[in-house]
């Protein structure tokens, strides 16, 4: 079985913001196949939107430089293109959806109408014609009464059927990478249960790959294919959803688990990961989870750390992989 | 170990973080050299100024700009460049002096509607809304003339009417930050109204208002030429860059050297007062750095 | 049952409406926010409320402390009826009762240090004077586990979690008897939320505070509680032990809620049965069974006849005309997966090295 | 053709028994005829009266009326009509004119043309004032309506429009006895405060005529050969009186001791002001009549500015620095005439305040004596009694200063029932004397009256009342 | 809709009610006489006294404040104790003069101020954004009367290509009143503009950085859409407040202008009312345009409904 050619294939990515010269996002690599699903993990400000506002090509200008690496692109190098392809890509091949259903909807413009513009931007069809793709796309997430939504306001939806319509806006034109960013966090329990039930079944009906981006352990549980795991602006530890969770390798992926209160009978105080992110400046030289992880020492912090690969496809960064080998059990 | 790294993740103790972000701020640093620039030059008027600002010379008529007076003579042979520096007090005061005005009754009593609201809140800005509809040059020409003219009563009456903006401004922002979590969390401690006005709500709608104040600044400067153009504002001999301003148009085209050197001291006064004021926003700004 | 005495504070029949009704200019706009409720919590207990967003768990919170007016009803604190106090004596009892928010970024005065703000209220109820004051809060700071030298420090130095902490040394800096939650650790990040209910926990345990926790993460409130209310639009419709709810749950909203938790294994994957449809607007809830529109059971008689919670034994309560039949009809519980083998393994090796590297720092 | 003129203010109500405006004035002159006028050297001519004639003892005034005058509305100027005017400017409550025809006994009509008036006593302004408004003829059929824009004269101009603040229109009455003398169909008189904005609005070719161009413009007007300047000194005068007897304020130093008062005079260089202020047009004033009147007398013009002797005259009243107020109403031209006399009189020790007011205040503070020294102007009035009699006698109504010698007010009484000029003028002389002594007030220029208007005019002629006169006036050919 | 309007006028007739009297009030507060002031030199006492009866002017405040609200009530706003013009007929001559003023005024600061916002805005921080603020602070800080003066000297005097001042009725030639107005509009837009320009850059800011101009772009939209089509839209509710606040001030705060234009609007009738003592004009003019202004904001509260859907279908 030889593995399926990736349709996105992130190499050596380094981005950092203005004047800093330490790279907010460092040497991360992940690739994506078409029709499968990608979860990127970490915690609050590791940088996984920054990722894929870069990929989108949505960082703001001036800001933010690329500082190395490349993404492959159905044959193109994003980074390379210039800034009108981009846009022609946007929305077209690769589509977004944003974190936060409440505010990422124009306010003043009908839910239809924002479909339809997106249609009518990148397919030669007419008005009639992307008013009906809007129609169908809207009834495809589940919206009740579509012919009514489509002109209703975002405010006069729930926040479960704005990101529906966020959805619905995202895959009108069949692409074939969608990025979704924490779409379920700011929703309830039970929409959220909701959403993450339709995109997986878009997703299986479409076969568009997926990047999904949340720090929620149990929402990859539930969807994703691979996982990436994220800190600080690298890539920790990489595999196969089964990999990461039967066999996690980096302190900081079992702090993660450790963290998560289990939904069975309590039982004494979770684990937890003790301190907060270093500020950029003073990220240690070595390994980034060096200042919190429980066994680091003077080589974690002072030199980066080599690969390990338990398996094909399952890859971890840490001196100390696998634990059970270095560190004796009590 | 875990305390140690827990220090890392804290920025470095930074004093006057606000003036620090202020003078990174390029714009706000220039707009304050200029402000500072004509605050020196109407505190140091006596020392700086080459003649009595009031002395006329009945040979010196409307000369024009020369070794002698550095920016010409006006229409009764004084020198431009000492009553430049003389009327930068006069205008300076007005803009400052009517804006504290403005300020000290303004935001109390926007404060006070916003934060209790209910009836207290009807009064106030029914008794607002009703000065908001008079023009406001309107009211403080008719406010000036009440007062009698005089330089300290058209800064009064230019304060006065530029209160009612204060007061909708304040309002507006006590209603925003008083459903803070703070708010309520230091009514959850007990803490009494008084308190939370001055420890929680003042400090916090603080920002916005001060950007208007500087606009204000401005408005006022100009305001005081339009009084004085009336005849309401700085009382002769002393000067004011509008009173100068004011003399100068009937002479524009003989010399016009009366009217640049007061109207390009406005220009520049106003411009600093609104760098200042767009670097001062950011600076108090808590969200960005 | 327990005896009258356990009881610290007490809501009877609390409702609260925001907005205005209709009159002769203006539509309606009222929001019924919470509806008739009661509930006691017990000393020393941890009560948690859980319900979807917009349900009005705040708006009980405050209730329960007069933070907020009630439109009807009462709130008796140990046997005083606190919603018919005087403001005066209202402030000084306001040093027992304390709320802890769920923003931590929007909680703190950004224009206060934190030595102003945890010393702010020891001044105002008297607790301490002078040089005694900063003593008590470096004590407090420790206690939240933070470093008494950074209390000169405002609170935008501070990260999202260590501002909860100075959340909740600001309550505890009164030494208050009874502690509420608003979704105290919703804006945290998995790791720093695991922190902060650890820290919760351990502070209950040495002070004997009565916690009631807002949240709508379940996993979390069933590590930290010891019952649990489960609100739908404004009503209790389920308060029962912690565990006997998670086990068996009885209302079907509860079972729902339940379903919606994700799945903490992926090889646990599956269908499952989704609650459908959204919260209906609290400007006009539905008649009879709030829950009737979504009610994968319901029938007639829940859209017309009004209930309240009742009594179904154990401690428990419901407010559900069928919750016998929906019982008997079985429902699904989530199961708790057991972690895998080389996650426990690795697991216990990462927690023994943490708590060998805090007795070094100690 | 129309003709554009510019005054410097918006008249007050166009009925020219209430009015009160000097601007008022000039928007009658075509609007309105009087019985008399004057010519450019002051002389008393007909206007709607013919030919009169004074009976012995000077008290009954008989009047041959013109027999084609017509009003506006077509209804003849006849007898009747003059009585039924010169009755309303006597007897209307809110006429401003009573005081210029209080000497009026009774008013009889002889017949359609002719009307004898009988005086209570000789009056020697009464013709003067008749030239005025107190003479102007308003169709009775309009007494009503005059005010609120139904204006009916017998002038050779008829009210159109009035906008308020914008313009006062007039067109070109056909049935006037002198229309062919009047040449052009529309006459507009448009305010324009700004003396720069007026001069502008000259210069672009929207105005024809400009009424008080500023001084400080003349030299641009002179080197514009599209423009004609005009002047002609004026009767009025401007400079500062004393109060010397009204209210706490009179008491000091200043008004207590004339020798103050002529120190204060000797500061003041009447020549740097008309070279400073007036760019040459402000002719210097020592006496209330101006060189255009007969009552002039150069005399007691004169008074070099002598700084060491008003410094000898304070020693002597016993004073170093004498310190007082001057009050005037504020505009520019006043403010630089104060600054410049505050100026000169520091240089001999005064001291002086300057406590310019808003107009409303200033009349109330001179009304109510609330001032030490005051701006003090007149507009000036044909008859030199009006520029003499009204400020500084014994309780006349112009006297805020409350001066009061009883020995120039009995001068003045004298010379207002007398119509020789000669023996007027003789009385005259003593009374300026009286005045020279005890100083109730010093004049420092007349009043010029200056025009600007554009070369394509012809026949323009200045008058030293200031009034335009637009017979004979055209386009150039 | 209605309804809405309704409600506002309601909640405006306190507002009214204070602003009479404070006009009322603050009147009889200035120093001077309307009778002595208006006699000047001419001043006789019996005139004086007839017209202070006449005027009511010896009547208590309280009496004559209510028997000019009474007057008022029924339409009868009194006449100038100067011109006798009834007030109510110079407010109606005005009028037009008045908005034709204010309109073009508020129509060139609009061109001017959001167009220029825009780009100081999207060009955050550049050589453009300097620029387009400069210039708004320098329309900020010329006053008026000495811009109108230069402007005068430019195109009327020197090139002769407008007329230096007066007003022609827009019925009467249309391109001539509008070529009349051109340069006392342009005048009085200046500061407007200026406000305007600097409002619209930062709503703007605010709008760029929200997530629904993100969204926009992540559908592949193109910059000059993007802020069309998406942020000006949302942009323009502080800016719609603003204008419409501002145009209420341009009613009759433009006293310099008008005087150096000679235009007969509002600005000037009030001030030299004031002046002189004029009572019943500046009661009259002045609760007129407060009237105005109410209007002004009640329009604003119809236009937010219009740009915010939010306000249209409340949910
Ligand atoms: N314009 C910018 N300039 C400087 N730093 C930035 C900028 N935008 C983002 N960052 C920083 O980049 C880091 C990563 O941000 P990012 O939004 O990618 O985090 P995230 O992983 O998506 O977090 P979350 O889960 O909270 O969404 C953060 O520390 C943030 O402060
Ligand atoms: N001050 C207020 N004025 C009007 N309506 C309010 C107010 N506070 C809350 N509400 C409304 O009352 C209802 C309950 O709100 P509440 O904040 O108690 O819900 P919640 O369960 O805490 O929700 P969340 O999980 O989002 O915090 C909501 O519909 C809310 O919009
Ligand atoms: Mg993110
Ligand atoms: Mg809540």
């Amino acid at each position: 079985m030889t593995k399926p050619e990736p349709l996105l294939s992130v190499e050596h990515f380094s981005l950092s913001f203005g004047a800093s010269s330490t790279n907010l996002i460092d040497d991360i690599s992940f690739s994506v196949e078409p029709g499968k699903t990608l979860c990127l993990v970490g915690e609050s400000g590791c940088g996984k939107s920054v990722t894929s506002l870069a990929l989108m090509g949505l960082l703001a200008k001036g800001a933010a430089r690329i500082t190395g690496g490349k993404a492959r692109f159905a044959g193109e190098d994003l980074f390379a293109l210039p800034e009108r392809r981009r846009a022609d890509l946007r929305g077209n091949d690769i589509a977004m959806i944003f974190q936060e259903p409440m505010t990422s909807l124009n306010p003043s413009m009908t839910i239809g109408h924002q479909i339809v513009e997106g249609v009518r931007r990148h397919k030669a069809v007419s008005k009639e014609a992307a008013e009906a793709r809007a129609l169908e796309m809207l009834s495809l997430v589940r919206i009740p009464a579509p012919e009514k939504r489509f002109h209703a306001y975002p405010h006069q939806l729930s926040g479960g059927m704005r990101q529906r319509a966020m959805i619905a806006m995202a895959l009108a034109n069949s692409p074939k990478l969608l990025i979704a960013d924490e779409p379920t966090t700011a929703l309830d329990v039970t929409i959220q249960a909701q959403i993450l039930a339709l995109v997986s079944r878009l997703q299986a009906e479409t076969g568009t790959a997926m990047i999904l981006i949340t720090h929620d352990l149990s929402v990859v549980a539930e969807v994703a294919d691979h996982v990436a795991v994220m800190y600080a602006g690298r890539i920790v530890e990489v595999g196969s959803v089964d990999d990461i969770f039967s066999d996690p390798q980096h302190p900081y992926t079992l702090g993660l688990f450790g963290s998560v209160p289990s939904i069975g009978r309590r039982s004494g105080t979770l684990a937890t990961i003790e301190g907060s992110v270093p500020l950029l400046e003073r990220m240690p030289p070595g390994c980034r989870f060096a200042t919190r992880c429980p066994f680091a020492d003077q080589r974690c912090f002072e030199r980066a750390p080599p690969n390990y690969e338990p398996k094909d496809g399952h890859r971890v960064a840490c001196w100390y992989a696998p634990l059970e080998n270095h560190v004796r059990a009590a | 170990m875990t305390l140690a790294s827990q220090t890392e993740i804290v920025a470095p103790r930074r004093r006057f973080r606000g003036l620090r972000k202020l003078a990174r701020n390029r714009g706000a640093l220039f707009g304050g050299a200029i402000v500072l620039f004509f605050v020196v030059l109407a505190v140091f008027a006596p020392l700086i100024a080459t003649h009595d600002p009031f002395a006329s010379s009945f040979t010196n008529v409307r000369k024009p700009p020369s070794a002698e007076f550095w920016l010409g003579t006006d229409e009764i042979g004084r020198d431009i460049f000492s009553r430049l520096l003389y009327g930068a007090r006069a205008s300076l005061m007005a803009g400052v002096v009517s804006v504290a005005i403005a300020l000290l009754i303004g935001v109390p009593l926007g404060l006070v509607a916003g934060y209790f609201g209910h009836l207290i809140d009807g009064t106030i800005s029914r008794f607002i809304e009703a000065l908001l509809a008079i023009p406001s040059l309107i009211l403080a020409i008719a406010l000036a003339a009440t007062l009698g003219p005089s330089l300290m009563n058209a800064t009064l009456a230019i304060g006065v009417a530029a209160t009612p903006i204060f007061v909708r401004l304040t309002r507006g922002q006590v209603l925003a930050i008083k459903t803070e979590d703070y708010v309520e969390g230091a009514r959850a401690i007990g803490l009494p109204h008084v308190l939370i006005i001055l420890r929680y709500i003042l400090p916090n709608v603080l920002s916005p208002v001060v950007v208007q104040a500087t606009i204000t600044i401005a408005t006022a400067i100009i305001a005081e030429a339009s009084l004085s153009f009336l005849g309401l504002g700085q009382q002769p001999p002393n000067p004011s860059w509008g009173s100068m301003l004011n003399t100068a148009k009937n002479f524009m085209t003989q010399a016009p050297w009366l009217s640049i050197f007061p109207g390009g001291a406005i220009f520049l006064v106003v411009m600093g007062f609104n760098l200042l004021g767009d670097g001062l926003r950011d600076a108090l700004d808590p969200r960005d750095n | 049952m327990s005896a009258r005495q356990d009881i610290i504070l007490e809501a009877r029949e609390v409702t609260k409406r925001f907005g205005h009704p209709a009159n002769f200019m203006r539509q309606s706009s009222l929001v019924h926010a919470v509806t008739a409720v009661s509930l006691s919590v017990r000393r020393g207990e941890t009560l948690a409320i859980v319900g979807e967003s917009g349900c009005g768990k705040s708006t009980l919170g405050r209730l329960l402390l007069r933070l907020i007016e009630p439109t009807s009803g009462s709130v008796v604190y140990e046997g005083q009826e606190i919603t018919a106090l005087r403001q005066r004596d209202m402030r000084r009892l306001r040093r027992e009762l304390q709320i802890i928010f769920q923003d931590p970024f929007a909680s703190l005065n950004p224009r206060m240090t934190v030595r102003q703000i945890l010393g702010e209220p020891i001044r105002l109820h008297r607790l301490a004077s002078g040089k005694d004051v900063d003593d008590r809060v470096d004590q407090l700071m420790r206690t939240v586990g933070l470093r008494a030298d950074w209390s000169d420090r405002y609170v935008h130095e501070f990260s999202g979690g260590q501002r909860q902490r100075i959340g909740i040394a600001r309550a505890l800096a009164v030494d208050p008897k009874l502690v509420i939650g608003d979704e105290p650790v919703s804006a945290l990040d998995v790791s720093i939320q695991a922190q902060v209910v650890n820290l919760l926990g351990e502070l209950k345990r040495d002070f004997g505070l009565t916690l009631v926790i807002v949240a709508h993460d379940l996993a979390v409130i069933r590590h930290m509680s010891d019952r649990v209310a489960v609100m739908y639009l404004g009503q209790v419709v389920e308060l029962a032990a912690a565990d006997d709810i998670y086990e068996a749950p009885l209302h079907p909203y509860t079972s729902a809620l339940l379903q919606a938790i994700p799945v903490s294994d992926p090889t646990a994957r599956g269908q499952r049965q989704l609650l459908q449809g959204d919260l209906p607007s609290p400007t006009a809830p539905p008649s009879g069974c709030r829950f009737h529109t979504r009610c994968p059971h319901a029938r007639p008689r829940c859209s017309q006849d009004h209930l309240a919670l009742e009594p179904v034994g154990d401690g428990r309560f419901v407010a559900c005309h069928f919750w016998r039949e929906i019982q008997s009809a079985g429902v699904s519980v989530p199961a708790a997966t057991a972690r895998r083998s080389a996650l426990e393994m690795r697991l216990g090796l990462y927690r023994t090295r943490q708590e060998e590297r805090r007795q070094v720092d100690r | 053709a129309d003709l554009n003129v510019a005054l410097q203010d918006d008249p007050d109500i166009l009925d020219p028994h209430r009015g009160n405006t000097f601007v008022g004035r000039m928007v009658f002159g075509p609007l309105c005829d009087a019985l008399f006028d004057i010519d450019t050297s002051l002389n008393i001519v007909p206007r709607l009266v013919a030919d009169w004639a004074w009976s012995e003892g000077d008290t009954v005034l008989t009047m041959n009326l013109r027999p084609d005058a017509l009003f506006h509305d077509g209804t003849p100027v006849n007898g009747e009509a003059v009585k039924a005017n010169l009755e309303r400017a006597l007897n209307l409550p809110e006429s401003n004119r009573k005081a210029e025809l209080a000497s009026i006994e009774s008013i009889e009509v002889l017949s359609d043309t002719q009307v004898a008036i009988t005086l209570k006593a000789p009056d020697a302004a009464f013709l003067a004032n008749l030239t005025d408004r107190a003479g102007m003829m308003v169709s009775p059929a309009s007494f009503e309506t005059a005010g609120e824009g139904g204006l009916v004269c017998a002038g050779p101009y008829k009210f159109v429009e009035r906008i308020q603040n914008d313009r006062i229109v007039m067109e070109k009455f056909a049935d006037h006895w002198d229309a062919d003398n009047y040449h052009f169909d529309q006459v507009i008189y448009r305010p324009i405060p700004d003396t720069t904005v007026r001069l502008a609005n000259l210069q672009s070719g929207d105005l024809d005529i400009i009424e008080r161009p500023a001084p400080n413009d003349m030299a641009t007007i002179q080197g514009d050969s599209n423009l004609v300047f005009d002047i002609v000194t004026g009767l009025g005068f401007y400079g500062v009186n004393f109060n010397l007897g009204n209210g706490e304020r009179s008491q000091s130093p200043i008004n207590q001791d004339k020798r103050l008062r002529e120190a204060l005079n000797l500061t003041i260089d009447r020549d740097v002001l008309n070279d400073v202020l007036g760019m040459g047009t402000y002719p210097p004033a020592y006496q209330p009549f101006s060189t255009a009147s007969w009552a002039y007398n150069p005399e007691f013009d004169g008074g070099e500015r002598d700084i060491e002797r008003a410094k000898a005259l304070m020693a002597e009243a016993g004073h170093e620095t004498v310190s007082f107020e001057i009050l005037y109403a504020n505009n520019s031209a006043m403010q630089s005439l104060f600054e410049l006399v505050q100026a000169m009189a520091s240089e001999a020790g005064f001291n002086i305040t300057l406590r310019p007011t808003e107009f409303a205040a200033y009349v109330d503070e001179r009304e109510a004596g609330n001032f030490e020294v005051s701006q003090f102007g007149a507009s000036g009035r044909i008859d030199p009694d009006g520029n003499f009699h009204r400020y500084l006698a014994c309780g006349s109504a112009g006297n805020v200063g409350n001066y009061c010698n009883d020995e120039l007010t009995d001068l003045l009484n004298k010379a207002r029932v007398i119509n020789d000029v000669e023996e007027r003028k003789a009385l005259y002389d003593q009374a300026q004397q009286i005045a020279a002594e005890d100083l109730p007030a010093l004049y420092f220029y007349y009043t010029p009256r200056t025009w600007a208007y554009s070369a394509k005019l012809d026949g323009f002629v200045a008058y030293a009342d200031g009034v335009l006169r637009l017979a004979g006036l055209k386009p150039k050919q | 809709m209605l309804k809405l309007i309704l409600r506002r006028i309601i909640v405006a007739l306190p507002t009214l009610i204070i602003l009479s009297m404070i006009i009322f009030g603050l009147q009889r507060m200035l120093p001077g006489d309307p009778i002595q002031t208006m006699m000047a030199e001419e001043s006789d006492p019996q005139v004086v006294e007839f017209l202070r009866e006449k005027y009511r002017l010896n009547d208590p405040l309280p009496m004559q404040y209510l028997a000019w609200v009474g007057n008022v009530l029924q339409g009868d706003f009194g006449s100038s104790l100067r011109t006798g013009i009834p007030v109510t007929e110079m407010i109606l001559q005005k009028l037009p003069i008045t908005v034709q003023l204010a309109t073009m005024a508020m129509i060139m600061a609009l061109l001017i101020g959001i167009p220029a916002g825009i780009l100081a805005a999207v060009h955050k921080n550049s050589a453009i954004d300097y620029t387009a603020n400069a210039v708004a602070l320098s329309g900020m800080s010329v006053p008026n009367f000495w811009l109108g003066i230069i402007l005068i000297m430019v195109f009327a005097v020197s090139w002769k290509i407008l007329p230096a001042s007066g007003y022609v009725p827009i019925t009467q030639d249309f391109w001539l009143s509008i070529k009349s107005m051109l340069m006392p509009a342009f005048v009085l837009s200046t500061a407007v503009a200026a406000y305007l320009m600097r409002h619209t850059r930062s709503a703007m800011l605010s709008v760029l950085s929200s997530d629904y101009i993100r969204t926009a772009r992540a559908k592949g939209l193109l910059s000059n859409a993007v802020i069309i089509r998406h942020a000006l839209r949302n942009a323009l509710m502080p800016i719609v407040t603003l204008a419409t606040l501002l145009f209420g001030d341009l009613l009759a705060g433009a006293v310099l202008t008008e005087q150096i234009f000679v235009i007969p609007g509002f600005g000037k009738l009030i001030v030299d009312a004031v002046f002189t003592r004029d009572y019943a004009v500046v009661q009259g003019v002045v609760l007129f345009t407060a009237i105005g202004f109410i209007a002004m904001n009640i329009l604003a509260d119809v236009l937010y409904i219009v740009i915010n859907p939010r306000l249209r279908h409340p949910q």
